[in-house]
């Protein structure tokens, strides 16, 4: 316990994990499921950042993580796009009012 | 309260019959203090081993608190005249405070050198342990100076006299004296990072909150300057210089209102979100080479990841405030920091690819060889870097024309409008630190850093002289009050700016940003580029642009002393030629 | 019990704090705000694992840039009166049970799994690395990112573009 | 392998020949910011001005290549500049100086500055304003662009640079097709040129994908050497087949799918005649003389991967298409189209050639072909702009009188193409005479007739078999070693079996047409009598316009045998796995000047010298007294002539099978996911929904007791649950999706 | 061009409207924010309400009344003389210009004749006032635009003439100095020499003040092309003063319908020019923002001439006409109107024969300009309201009365 290695950064991760996905089943915010994902998406970079401190002992997980959160910003930037137009067109950010596409 | 002085603070606090009360009470206890120092000393030059330095130790206590009380008394009876003297000597004691803390930086610097080559004597260069008192004990002052060169090249500080020193370079290993006792005692924490952390966070905090002080007050000298009026006059006598400190007092007295309907934890979390980085990013900025808190080697992406961060403070306080002014406030910063980020960034790559590192201090050495060489003038992109780096900054720190967010006239106070007292204070610390924080960046990255216009090797020789010359190179070629010149010279910019401008509009900030800036920001980031792969250093054209840059560079310095000479001259003409004398019984 | 350990831990209860504020705040603001703690608690773990690029861009990108974003996209989408939108308990519950269920099970694959505690294996990498191996090794990954970029700024501004009257 | 170089490291030629690509980037740049301000003439001069400095630059650098010996020339490349590494594979560009880059270098920018010129006078006389903006100067940014682009593809080493500014010449022909995009027919066309090469390239792309996979190296000399490599260890490409056909030769066939889409071989070829949208000058310098040319070009240069199988496809291809062109342009009434017929014609002997091996003979042509080809479609803008915007012939005739000029220099071009000359066998002192034309078709046919009948001649001297190959100091720098153990040959059957006869017969017939449908063109234009007065008494023409049609025809007449052969040849690559025929053809080429072996060029004189006066002849007799004979005919042969004027209805077909088999497609699918998807998530749901409402209505009222209330009300709710993945909320997908993963987890981690 | 105003922003502002695109794209709901009446920028206790998308104001309501003093029922129950003192407290920073009206209504309608000395004493004062609430137009609309040093400037030079009107009547602002008859006492010793010298001083300052702001390049983006009203809007609308004649409309009672003395001075009519103009930048466009500033800053120019005519013609005499103590109104109506400082400032009073008037009636001219301000604030920022109230320049003592 007293030395720090890969599965303790795994656990954390996965705590990280179901805190965001915990956060994106329970929101109806749509902008609060979005930040349910980024929840999630830090804790995948902690996994491949601990991944590469510890195991592969390259740059790899870090350049990738340096793509998940590029990734994650242009994704939120997209995301919000479509919140605010979501909004003009139902006038509420509840997720659960998009549902004319139900089948 | 118009006439309130020190003084009358002073002169009120003090009723009749407590005053000698006072004095009698500290005049004794002072007496009995210094009678059992006395004995204490008395007792150390007798007492052996362990008992001798917790005789020395409480002959040291019992002394300074003996000489404090005396001072109590001393002070208490004669306070009208000490208030007088302080009155008179106040402002210059809060400049010397302003100074003191910049000259501060050597002190830390010198110490640790200090410490830094005992260990080198003692575990070899480059190695690292933790020395007990007794080595430190035995080290005592005579350490080489070698060592302290290898260690830190080009810092400042004190070193000791050369003689000490044998042939072989090792220093001299005195016997222990007393004095090398509580030097070693009062050395021993110093190797210790903690330690250093903890002086230097001491360090920002009060510079930070000074350097917010005085800069309010200067602001308002300046702005009081340029309207033709005098500013604040009243407080603390010589030109009102503690009117920052009684706004202050009067600030922390206020009233702390919340709305009804506002998002209480929010709104009150926001001043300190928007705070604490502002604080947080001195941490990374180096005041000159020894002296920074922590040299990252990513130190400028981090002071931008704060400066970053400060912002969400900002804008969740226009959120929590349940106000729609405020709201809007937020709303702008909100896009106006999103859009002025990324010229910023371009801006930023320039320097950091002319370098090739994001280590501030390395930026900063680079531009040790004079005015020519800073990186400002090394080519037109580079200048033209800086230039869009200080507008961008403008943006950046809300201050005008760009200060939307609380674009008073339009939004009430924008996203201040419901903050009073203390909170409202903390929003001012957090920008005025900013403002320096930028300007101190904007030296490091395009303007010699903490280097003067002077190239430091002509100043070489002096670097390893006796104190003096140490100290006259620190000022004259090198040293954190050249940063902090510079960074107020850049803060003095940006009131002046604010002063004459107008603001701009919200839609044209954004035009600005993304047709203007955007652009050329990266015009000039790709012009760089070419240059560094197209020009080799020292090559014709290299040489032509930097004497035409730095050209550029001397003019702008030369014209703007000229325009405060002709300033300073004419100051009576300029504030209006016409004086009516009032008539008789108006 | 090392400094790394020491920070580890304290770390990593603050990332936890934070988002199990995430998870209780009900507040969307509040909710950025734990995230703001959360992605601050996370760039320091980097900076712990001698990620210092990498922290400084979480840093700077995503609590910069990314919440920003965020935070703006909230005060666009709600009012400042906004009707409190809840879910009902039962699906909490779901979630909940969900939730906890993965979490056990990863811990339980996590632990079981473990292997000897071993000393990190990376040497520090410093920012030129980085940009080294950006530029050659994963050449094609970031040409392709700068062209999705390049989409995503266009889609966002296609997106909210006012409707033409 | 790839040296790292300083820019500066560049020899002079290379230095010259990328100044002369640059400049007109430059043009490209200042006319793109502030061409609008630069106005109606000065914009135009800035981009002749660029591309006549490019053209300046271009022939000092061929005076410069031509003073050189072998080893200066060597000596003259410079290691490409290494840009990044994708992968393992690095990326470098550089400069592919040899003679064919050079030559092609100096033709382009020389025909670009004719055409240039031309241009400021052809668009002075159009009032191009659209949405009130002037498109004057945007058409010199396009042919700006176009400019650098085309300069950059040939001096590209390297197949991704290639591509790239394969890709960018794409982009400025669709520019510039649908120039008068307000046009429908212009803007159709464009998109059609656009989409008809992106098929093309779509093989391009994934040949480059094949070369980049297995080849291991991008670069052209790396590329030829790795594959040289793997026919030697007998690697994937030769070892791996698919549908009977080695990788190499489909990676070669795929390569050759771009040339097919850019130079408008058979099948893609529909688009260039309808290229002709776009302003003649455009038609003159991109679609006949430099950019549909490109695919020929790609073929030269990737020849060295070309398996034998490879090359037969390109040969059938190349003959397909010289047919078909051929036929079509007979009785085609759009002066434009005719020249876009015989343009794809001609291409179609180029790809011949380089099919057939005549690798020298081919780029010969390619030359040539610019020459005449810009000339005559110059020549009727020049008709065009002078009458009108007129583009049918048939509203023509008797322009001689109005347009001296155009006039002799159209009939240059025409002789050109016609191939007029005479054979050596002919000329007293047996040293044949005629226009560039004549050499460069001639020498085509002649390498077919040696592949066809002449095999057993040409086995004896030249090399055939790899071991020869490597025997033969021909084979110089390729990285064959000497003397290896002979290996499976992997050349298939057909390379020592002759080529089919029809490869070399229907050339043969198809020379005979050529001559006569462009002296119907140039007879109906510019002979007989008046047949549109409004139309004739509007003709004139300009000087800023019949001067480059001077230097042109001056350029026709001296693009012969002597000047640009020899260059041509300097840069043929040392045969590897081409057929060694052209090996020969160059030897003897080199040593007799025109006598490529006596025996065929004496059979060809026999059997095509006096084509084109057969030609001439029976158009002159058809032509000579207006339309009325034609006609006749025409209706005499109705089928056949339905058949030619409908362009063997490719377009009608490509229509049906493309456009309509999408419709089909998307018909199919819709239909699909509207009865059989929909209809199951539908009945999915109906079914939940019965449920609960069996459980929660029928059952509760069955069942009247206030405690079964309870029961209902929750069967309900469960019937609401098992209908909620259905309700279309997020999150409940995301609860459902991780719920799953969590079963799956658990399983993992307590199974 | 009249008919191509929709919506207050005429098409012709097509660049603007370009610009204007990143303000529409921060379009979200509809947001409705209380503009005052403790706003920086309505100066004084002017309310409106926004309806805005963002930060685009879709619509601005102008709700009044937050000063109303019934100064027109205080005016039927107290006599003329009497009353003359709560006319300076209508536009409070130009009383001598409300004064001057009043007084001059109350004469024609019982009859009074006004020594001469007096009426060039009462167009001194009035230009001299003109001029004074220009300087402080002039210094809050830079206040309004972000810019705060020129507002001390004009305060500094207000200050000036401020000391004349203490030397001469005794107060700072509200004066009741011209009064019914003449004037309630001469002029006090030295006072043409004080003046000249001011105007000598306070002249070359008005070009250094357009140098500073007028020509700012910022402050003309942000006011230029910035609510245009066109003229016929201007005058449907009842504009008057430097808001009609930013306009484009030569129109100006001192020039048009002489009253007093003023056709004995010569002086300009300073109206709104295209830009492009000599000393106009480009942006403008007639009617705009800037145009209504810059009219006002010509005309304390013209102003400064008038008072260098009036000083020199300056008779000595009388400086007030024997007005019985018991002034009766005659029954009968008269309606008056001159040139105050914002516009023309009208005084309709009915008489029947009692001391005190039977109906006194004001128009004020900030009150008609106001109007506008709705027609004007259509889809503008909120930045842009700001700089239009402050283009318009109401003073909410004569819009309240």
């Amino acid at each position: 316990m007293l030395t720090i290695g890969l599965t303790h950064y795994l656990v954390l991760a996965a705590v990280l994990f179901c805190c965001g996905l915990y956060v994106m089943t329970t929101k109806r915010n749509a902008v609060g499921i979005l930040i349910g994902a980024e929840l999630v998406l830090n804790a995948a970079c902690l996994n491949l950042v601990a991944f590469s401190r510890y195991r592969t002992g390259r740059l790899d997980g870090q350049i990738a993580a340096l793509f998940v959160i590029v990734l994650a910003a242009a994704e939120a930037a997209i995301a919000i796009a479509i919140f605010v137009n979501y909004y003009r067109l139902l006038s509420t950010i509840d997720a659960d009012e998009g549902r004319q596409l139900r089948g | 309260m118009a006439n309130f002085t020190v003084e009358d603070a002073l002169r009120s606090r003090w009723s009749a019959s407590a005053k000698p009360r006072a004095v009698r009470t500290f005049a004794v206890l002072g007496i009995v203090l210094a009678v059992a120092a006395l004995g204490l000393g008395y007792l150390a030059s007798s007492a052996p081993g362990a008992g001798y330095w917790l005789a020395v130790l409480g002959t040291a206590l019992a002394g300074v608190a003996a000489m404090t009380c005396l001072g109590a008394a001393f002070v208490i009876q004669f306070s009208r005249l000490v208030g007088t003297w302080l009155f008179r000597l106040a402002f210059l004691i809060f400049v010397g405070g302003l100074v003191g803390i910049a000259l501060l930086a050597w002190v830390p610097a010198l110490l640790y050198e200090q410490v830094d080559a005992a260990v080198a004597d003692h575990y070899g260069a480059g190695a690292t342990g933790v020395l007990t008192v007794a080595d430190l004990e035995a080290v005592g002052w005579a350490l080489p100076t070698d060592s302290i060169e290898v260690r830190r090249q080009g810092a400042v500080g004190w070193a000791p006299p050369t003689d000490s020193i044998d042939g072989r370079g090792k220093a001299v290993v005195g016997s222990a004296h007393p004095t090398a006792s509580f030097l070693a005692y009062a050395l021993w924490p110093l190797q210790f990072r903690l330690t250093r952390d903890i002086l230097a966070l001491v360090g920002v905090v009060g510079f930070v909150s000074l350097l917010a002080m005085f800069t309010i007050w200067w602001e308002r000298k300046v702005a009081g300057r340029m309207q033709s009026r005098l500013g604040p006059m009243r407080v603390g006598g010589w030109h009102g210089w503690a009117q920052s400190m009684a706004d202050g007092i009067k600030l922390l007295q206020k009233e702390d209102i919340y709305l009804e309907g506002a998002d209480r934890p929010l709104f009150k979390l926001a001043p300190y979100i928007a705070f604490m980085p502002a604080l947080a990013l001195f941490l990374a900025l180096p005041f000159s080479a020894a002296w920074i808190c922590r040299d990252l080697d990513i130190g400028l992406l981090f002071i931008l990841a704060l400066a970053g961060i400060g912002v969400l403070g900002v804008i969740v306080a226009g959120w929590a405030s349940n106000n729609k002014w405020s709201l809007l406030g937020a709303m702008r910063e909100a896009c106006q920091m999103i859009s002025y980020e990324i010229p910023l960034g371009f801006a930023l790559l320039v320097p950091v690819m002319t370098t090739g590192t994001l280590r501030l201090t390395a930026i900063g050495e680079l531009q040790a060889g004079g005015f020519h060489t800073w990186l400002a003038f090394q080519s037109p992109f580079t200048l033209a870097a800086a230039v869009l780096f200080f507008t961008a900054t403008l943006a950046a720190c809300k201050r005008a024309p760009f200060d939307l967010p609380e674009a008073e006239s339009e939004l009430v106070a924008g996203v201040y409008t419901e903050y009073s007292g203390f909170r409202w204070s903390l929003f001012f610390f957090a920008e005025y630190a900013e403002m320096f924080a930028v300007g101190a960046l904007a030296a490091i990255l395009f303007f010699g850093a903490w280097y003067s216009p002077l190239p430091a090797n002509w100043g070489a020789a002096w670097l390893h002289g006796p104190l003096w010359q140490r100290a006259l190179y620190g000022i004259l070629f090198n040293g954190p009050l050249w940063l902090i010149f510079k960074g107020f010279f850049f803060l003095f910019v940006q009131i002046w700016l604010r002063w004459t401008l107008p603001r701009i509009r919200l839609d044209q900030v954004m035009y600005a940003c993304v047709q203007v800036m955007l652009p050329l920001s990266m015009l000039v980031l790709l012009g760089a580029t070419f240059w560094a792969l197209l020009v080799p250093h020292g090559s014709m054209l290299a040489v032509v642009a930097n004497l035409a840059c730095t050209a550029l560079g001397v003019g702008a310095v030369l014209a703007i002393i000229g325009i405060v000479f002709y300033g300073y001259s004419n100051r009576r003409q300029l504030v209006g030629t016409l004086a009516i004398e009032h008539w008789p019984g108006s | 019990m090392t400094g790394e350990a020491i920070a580890f831990y304290l770390l990593a209860a603050v990332v936890t704090a934070f988002a199990l504020g995430c998870v209780l705040a009900s507040n969307i603001v509040r909710m950025a705000l734990c995230l703001l703690g959360t992605l601050g608690g996370v760039a320091l773990l980097y900076f712990l694992m001698a990620a210092n690029f990498l922290g400084a861009i979480q840093l700077i990108v995503y609590a910069g840039g990314t919440l920003i974003v965020i935070v703006f996209g909230v005060m666009l989408t709600s009012r400042a009166y906004g009707t409190k939108l809840r879910v009902r308990p039962l699906e909490m519950i779901g979630a909940a049970v969900v939730t906890l269920a993965l979490l056990a099970g990863l811990t339980a694959i996590l632990v079981r799994t473990a292997g000897p505690v071993v000393s990190p294996s990376t040497p520090d990498f410093g920012v030129a690395q980085i940009g080294t191996e950006l530029l050659s090794t994963y050449l094609v990954p970031f040409e392709v990112i700068s062209v999705l970029l390049l989409a995503v700024m266009i889609g966002a501004a296609y997106l909210v573009q006012p409707e033409k009257k | 392998m790839v040296g790292i170089a300083h820019p500066t490291s560049m020899s002079n030629i290379e230095q010259l020949l990328v100044a002369g690509v640059l400049i007109p980037l430059a043009s490209f740049l200042i006319l793109a910011l502030c061409g609008y301000r630069l106005g109606k003439p000065l914009a135009g001069w800035v981009a002749v001005l660029a591309i006549a400095s490019s053209c300046v630059l271009s022939a000092a650098a061929l005076v410069k290549w031509h003073g050189l010996d072998e080893a200066g020339r060597l000596a003259a490349r410079s290691a490409p500049v290494l840009w990044a590494y994708l992968g393992s594979v690095p990326l470098a560009f550089g400069v592919n100086l040899d003679s064919l880059t050079l030559i092609m270098f100096f033709m382009v920018t020389l025909v670009s500055t004719c055409i240039f010129v031309f241009s400021v006078g052809y668009m002075a006389g159009h009032s191009d304003e659209i949405d009130g903006l002037s498109k004057f100067h945007r058409f010199f940014t396009y042919l700006s662009l176009f400019g650098f682009s085309m300069l950059l593809l040939l001096i590209a080493d390297n197949l991704l640079l290639l591509f790239i500014s394969w890709e960018l010449v794409g982009l400025c022909s669709y520019l510039l097709i649908g120039f008068y995009f307000h046009k429908k027919s212009a803007s159709t066309a464009a998109i059609k040129a656009f989409v008809t090469n992106r098929v093309g390239d779509c093989g391009f792309i994934i040949g480059l994908g094949m070369a980049y996979l297995y080849l291991g190296d991008l670069s052209l000399s790396g590329a030829a050497q790795a594959f040289a490599g793997q026919w030697q260890t007998h690697g994937p490409l030769f070892s791996q087949t698919f549908l009977g056909l080695n990788l190499a030769t489909w990676m070669g066939i795929l390569l050759f799918c771009g040339a097919i889409g850019k130079s408008a071989q058979f099948p893609l070829h529909v688009w260039l005649p309808d290229a002709m949208e776009g302003p003649t000058p455009v038609s003159a310098l991109i679609h006949a003389a430099t950019m549909v040319a490109a695919g020929v070009y790609l073929t030269a240069r990737i020849f060295v991967l070309l398996t034998p199988e490879a090359q037969l496809f390109v040969a059938v291809i190349g003959c397909i298409t010289l047919t078909l062109a051929a036929l079509v342009a007979m009785v085609q009434t759009d002066i434009k189209k005719v020249l876009a017929y015989s343009t794809i014609s001609q291409l179609g002997y180029m790809m011949l050639g380089m099919g057939v091996g005549a690798w020298i003979a081919a780029l010969f042509h390619l030359l040539t072909h610019a020459f005449f080809k810009a000339l005559m479609f110059l020549g009727s803008g020049q008709v065009i702009e002078g009458c009108h915007h007129e583009q049918d012939m048939r509203k023509m005739g008797g322009l001689w009188r109005k347009m001296p000029v155009t006039c002799g220099t159209f009939l240059v071009g025409v002789l050109a193409i016609a191939g007029a000359g005479i054979p050596a066998i002919w000329m007293p002192n047996h040293t044949p005479f005629g226009l560039g034309g004549y050499f460069s078709k001639d020498e085509i046919l002649a390498v077919a007739y040696h592949r066809v009948y002449g095999e057993e001649n040409v086995a004896a001297d030249a090399p055939v078999g790899r071991g020869e190959a490597e025997a033969s100091p021909h084979t110089g720098n390729t990285a064959v070693v000497a003397g290896a153990a002979p290996i499976q040959n992997p050349k298939s059957k057909i390379q020592n079996a002759a080529l089919p006869p029809w490869l070399f017969w229907i050339p043969i017939i198809i020379a005979y047409i050529t001559p006569f449908y462009m002296l119907r063109a140039w007879w109906l234009t510019f002979m007989g009598k008046p047949r549109d007065h409004h139309v004739y008494d509007h003709a004139h023409e300009s000087p800023l316009m019949y001067l480059p049609l001077v230097v042109l025809a001056l350029g026709t007449f001296f693009s012969s045998y002597y000047l640009f052969r020899p260059l041509v040849a300097d840069a043929a690559p040392t045969p590897f796995l081409t057929a060694a025929f052209d090996g020969e053809a160059t030897e003897a080429a080199d040593a007799h000047g025109l006598l490529i072996g006596h025996t065929t060029h004496a059979a060809l004189a026999r059997i095509v010298g006096g084509a084109f006066v057969v030609g001439f002849f029976v158009a002159w007799v058809l032509y000579r007294r207006g339309l009325g004979l034609a006609e006749k005919l025409a209706t005499a042969l109705r089928p056949v002539h339905v058949l030619l004027s409908h362009k063997f209805f490719f377009d009608e077909f490509y229509g049906l099978v493309f456009v309509g088999g999408t419709m089909v497609l998307k018909a199919v699918s819709y239909a699909f996911d509207k009865y059989v998807v929909d209809a199951l998530v539908n009945l999915s749901a109906l079914v939940t929904e019965r449920l609960s409402w069996i459980s929660g209505t029928i059952l509760d009222q069955g069942v009247v007791d206030g405690a079964v209330n309870g029961v209902g009300r929750g069967t309900w709710s469960l019937g609401g649950l098992a209908r909620s993945p259905q309700v279309g909320r997020i999150r409940n997908y995301i609860l459902f999706a991780a719920g799953s993963v969590a079963v799956v987890v658990l399983w993992m981690a307590f199974a | 061009m009249e008919d191509k105003v929709v919506h207050g922003q005429p098409d012709l502002l097509t660049d603007f409207d370009r610009q204007r695109v990143a303000a529409d794209d921060l379009r979200t709901e509809e947001l409705l924010i209380n503009m005052g009446p403790q706003h920086p920028s309505t100066h004084g206790v002017l309310r409106l309400m926004l309806r805005t998308d963002g930060e685009l104001v879709l619509e601005a309501i102008p709700h009044i009344g937050y000063l109303h003093r019934c100064a027109e029922k205080i005016g039927e129950n107290v006599t003329p003389v009497q009353f003359v003192p709560y006319t300076d407290r209508l536009d409070y920073l130009a009383g001598m210009n409300n004064n001057h009206g009043y007084s001059l209504a109350i004469e024609k309608l019982c009859g009074l004749e006004v020594p001469e000395r007096a009426r060039y004493i009462r167009v001194l004062m009035c230009e001299l006032n003109r001029i004074a609430s220009h300087l402080v137009s002039f210094g809050c609309y830079g206040l309004d635009m972000g810019a705060f040093t020129p507002f001390l400037y004009a305060f500094r030079e207000r200050e000036y003439i401020l000391d004349l009107f203490e030397a001469t009547c005794g107060q700072r602002l509200t004066y009741n100095y011209l009064s019914i008859g003449g004037v309630t006492q001469d002029l006090p010793g030295g006072f043409a020499d004080k003046l000249a010298h001011f105007l000598d001083y306070f002249e070359p300052k008005i070009d250094e003040y357009n140098n500073l702001l007028s020509y700012n390049y910022i402050f003309v983006k942000r006011t230029a092309g910035v609510g245009v009203v066109s003229a016929a809007d201007a005058l449907a609308y009842g504009l008057t003063g430097p808001c009609l004649r930013a306009s484009g409309v030569k129109w100006d009672l001192r020039r048009c319908v002489p009253y007093e003395i003023y056709d004995r001075f010569e002086f300009d009519i300073p109206i709104g020019i295209a830009g492009g103009a000599i000393g106009v930048p480009r942006e403008v466009v007639v009617g705009d923002s800037w145009s209504r500033y810059f009219v006002r800053m010509q005309e304390m120019k013209q102003s400064v001439r008038i008072l260098r005519q009036a000083l020199q013609q300056l008779p000595a005499g009388e400086f007030r006409a024997k007005v019985p103590a018991a002034l009766k109104v005659p029954a009968g109506e008269v309606y008056l109107e001159v040139e105050g400082a914002r516009g023309q400032l009208g005084y309709l009073i009915v008489g029947d024969g009692k001391k005190t008037p039977r109906r006194v009636k004001i128009r004020g001219p900030s009150f008609c300009n106001l109007s506008i301000a709705t027609h004007v604030c259509r889809r503008v920022l909120i930045a842009d309201v700001a700089a239009i109230l402050g283009s318009i320049d109401v003073v909410m003592g004569e819009v309240d009365r």
